[in-house]
């Protein structure tokens, strides 16, 4: 009998929507010339990027000639972050982030830093969500940027990008002309509504493989008058904001990707959500230790990130697998480094916590069957693995006692 | 980083859990730098290691470890477990990454302690 | 009745092979996980793009390990040459390249120059070589990078790059450690034998999307302890050298292209050379004032170069486009640059024949009735031009004075 | 750079192609940066324009603005050809790409130029 096999990691990646793949083969095969030829396959392939380039604005409410298509959201952000920071560096060499970021965005600062920039990294509290008033109390006037996420990717709290916007908007007519404001959007573009009027931020980063369209495609909303160094050079393409043959049949399916999240947005986010809340329902009523991890009305509806207690995560995680269900961990072994996931350690949970958890993140294709095989699944695999840990036999003997002693 | 299927069968069906009643040698090591525990309770006898039980917190290969270290030396001569080397524990699991390999150090090292802590005439706790 | 179609610009771009389509369709969809994942549809990923770096590898006589998968060629490029830029400052700041390098390569370096670089541009002759004098005597203790293109995308002529590669080993014995050699494969893999070692070169950047797969995929031979500073950061992809999420379904099309590409080398030169041979011989008998660019013999065997003189390359163009032919120009109109393609300047043709050239590019699916269908329509179109054109008017009466004195 | 079929029809059949070997007010202007050439020949009796033919050299645009000049003007009154823009040529060839523009200057150039030359009673070549 087949394994069934029930994919909860949609914030690592999603599945290509078989309209996508429609919408895309014929770039691959037919219509494959080069969007930079000025002849007939030529044209063909520069007005599907052009419509792409209409889909993706309009998903975020920008105007088309604001969308740089790139090759996904790291590039997205390495692009918005140091572009910005050498086109402004003559103005000031300050940035504000916050302690939950993307690696990449804390890679991109982390690399800055080295070069005699200076970071600050705002707090998150042990909800996961940044304070407007440490916004404000860090801005300086050698302030050229602040990046912060508007949706997180491990816990899914949505930062307060609106507020930080009209801030940021104050500042510059208060004098700050230079100081400019980003947000990663790759976690919450498709599963919350966005828009890049009301949150008043001047870049945005988008990757296409969050949104149902294949991994290597990504864009920058990148607000008219805002300057930024390229980052790839050597090309007219993108208005000379990247260089290199645009990858048209990529940029073909995160257009046609981004109208359908468009068009189906309040259906996905019900439909998630039910599944989400259905699931932690069921794990609450049947596992005990268990932590769950960020603001449970402000994050994005598809998923749910828990701390088991006395296990650690990538063992569970290897458990599910073995019974086809795959979820992701922030936990330090899994992802290569030492430190367990930073961002549980920011919102205020000990290593242990930090180091068993797990984030489910639910999709489009997921189902109620799908939930409840993980609610028979998950509450065996975290008691085979408590049965292992020292950690479990010591704090249930702790228990014991306390009960014996009473 | 891909596991072997008998790693993940360890993981799914660990060997040996628990702990002896009646363990002659006990050792509780931690790995300093991630804080992963392995927990090795042996009877030794005549010479040979009559039972042992595994107990282990961590990351996937510090679980895996602690289960094909426990079931590899059951009934295995005292000398000849001194003489297992990370290697022999890798080699059970079909392998292991080269940044898991501290995975199996641990197992060693917890396997030396215990055996040491009873030659000792003591147990580690 | 439907046009006709035939699609001679394979130095732009190819259709994507449907053996490749085939390839790559099941990582998009079914296959769709992200290889950085631990469970099974990350382990599914990422063994998949681990065998497409393997065929990537054995293509250009590489390790696996030395392969580096990025978005595309001008990617490649950007990385070798800034990277190793920024890993090198600290011994020194001159980099020599060639006058007809691609876009991308003239791009980085003049962005490099423009922060106080010293570039050396090598010339080409009228034949559109290096030499190899020309190199040794531009070798200085300050250089720490020779990039030289293995063959030019407008003419198709072959660099003495394995000459370069020994030039650069004994340059390093003689105590210049720090010198390294990358070469621009884009146009050569796939349409000439192409090995890294007998290159003797550190880095060499490829395509996919020249090679019958789709735009958006390329990658970096990075020779085994060479390094570079990495351009877009802030993830473990790619063993830090190049950040985000990788493109699976791209790479696993590029790994099959590569593969498929070695197993038909031989085949897929002798079509395209039978082909181009046999339209450079018709062009040669049906039009006057024609003047064939680049040296003949050391060229690849897909491209054939050539100026129309008294008329300008984007008309023809057009023209040809008009029924159904494409093919590119160097013409500074259709490139939206003011100067006339540098490629046929440096090989010191006039302007006018520099605005006159067009390149065409054979690919595998082009049969014999594609080039009789263009022999059959190039005359006529070249000739309606010439007949609008005021150069074309003055040289014939010229000429007719000529006869008539003689 | 998408050219619109009015565009491209030109440039497959270019109207009014050549010289008037009874012109009376030629002019051949260059677009000095690019170097493209417009060479345009008019028969202009009793304050019209007769006959129009043109030569051009250059990009696309220059050789289609050429034809829709020529065919534009034949049979026009001189002062309302005088009256002819950049944007008149543009619009007959529906629009032109923002970096092509030059090529309509160039021809409304040409045009002044030719007619200019025949009102001083000479030719400007
Ligand atoms: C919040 C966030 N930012 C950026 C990225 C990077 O995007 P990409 O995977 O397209 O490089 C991701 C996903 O990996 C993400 O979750
Ligand atoms: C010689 C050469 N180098 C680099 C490139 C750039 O590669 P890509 O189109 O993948 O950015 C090309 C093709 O456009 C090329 O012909």
């Amino acid at each position: 009998m087949a394994l069934r096999r029930v994919y909860l990691d949609h914030s690592a990646t999603t599945p290509v929507d078989r309209r996508v793949v429609e919408a895309m083969l014929p770039y691959l095969t037919e219509k494959f010339g080069n969007a930079s030829s000025v002849h007939f396959f030529g044209q063909e392939a520069r007005a599907a990027v052009d419509r792409a380039r209409r889909e993706v604005a309009s998903m975020v409410g920008a105007r088309p000639n604001e969308v740089v298509f790139l090759s996904g959201g790291t590039e997205a952000n390495n692009l918005a972050i140091r572009g910005v920071a050498e086109a402004s560096e003559n103005y000031g060499r300050h940035i504000i982030t916050s302690e939950i970021e993307h690696s990449s965005v804390r890679g991109i600062c982390d690399a800055l830093e080295k070069k005699g920039w200076k970071i600050t990294r705002l707090p998150v509290y042990d909800d996961g969500i940044v304070r407007i008033e440490d916004v404000r109390a860090s801005v300086r006037p050698d302030t050229v940027l602040i990046t912060v996420m508007l949706a997180n990717n491990e816990i899914g709290t949505i930062q307060p990008i609106a507020e930080i916007g009209s801030l940021v908007r104050k500042e510059r007519e208060k004098g700050n002309r230079h100081l400019r404001f980003h947000t990663d959007a790759v976690q919450a573009a498709g599963r919350m509504h966005v828009d890049v009027e009301s949150l008043g931020c001047d870049m945005l980063s988008l990757s296409a493989h969050k949104l149902y369209a294949p991994k290597g495609a990504g864009a920058l909303f990148l607000r008219r008058g805002v300057r930024l160094v390229a980052q790839n050079v050597g090309g007219h393409q993108e208005r000379e904001r990247r260089a290199g043959t645009e990858s048209v049949a990529g940029i073909v399916a995160f257009g046609a990707a981004a109208r359908i999240a468009g068009e189906e947005l309040d259906e996905r986010v019900a439909h998630v959500r039910a599944l989400r809340n259905r699931f932690e329902a069921g794990v609450a009523a049947r596992i005990e230790d268990v932590v769950f991890n960020g603001n449970r009305e402000r994050r994005l509806p598809h998923l749910s990130n828990i701390s088991f207690r006395y296990i650690e995560g990538e063992g569970l995680l290897i458990n599910l697998d073995l019974q086809g269900v795959a979820v992701s961990t922030g936990s330090a072994c899994s992802s290569g480094s030492l430190e367990p996931s930073p961002v549980i350690r920011a919102i205020g949970r000990d290593d242990e916590l930090a180091r068993g958890s797990i984030r489910f993140s639910f999709g489009k294709d997921n189902s109620v069957e799908d939930v409840d095989y993980v609610l028979e699944v998950l509450p065996r695999a975290v008691a085979n693995l408590r049965r292992l840990s020292p950690l479990y036999q010591k704090a249930t003997q702790a228990r014991a006692c306390e009960s014996e002693t009473v | 980083m891909p596991y072997s299927s008998i790693f993940k069968d360890h993981l799914a069906n660990p060997r040996n859990v628990g702990e002896l009643a009646d363990a002659s040698a006990v050792a509780e090591e931690t790995n300093p730098v991630c804080g992963d525990r392995l927990r090795l309770s042996l009877r030794l006898r005549d010479g040979r290691i009559e039972a042992a039980r595994f107990l282990a917190y961590g990351c996937a290969p510090t679980l895996a470890c602690g289960s094909a270290l426990a079931e590899m030396i059951e009934g295995m001569k005292i000398e000849e477990a001194l003489r297992l080397t990370r290697q022999d524990i890798a080699r059970a699991l079909d392998g292991l990454p080269a940044r898991k390999q501290h995975a199996a150090a641990l197992a060693i090292e917890t396997l030396q302690a215990a055996i040491k802590a009873e030659f000792r005439g003591q147990n580690s706790e």
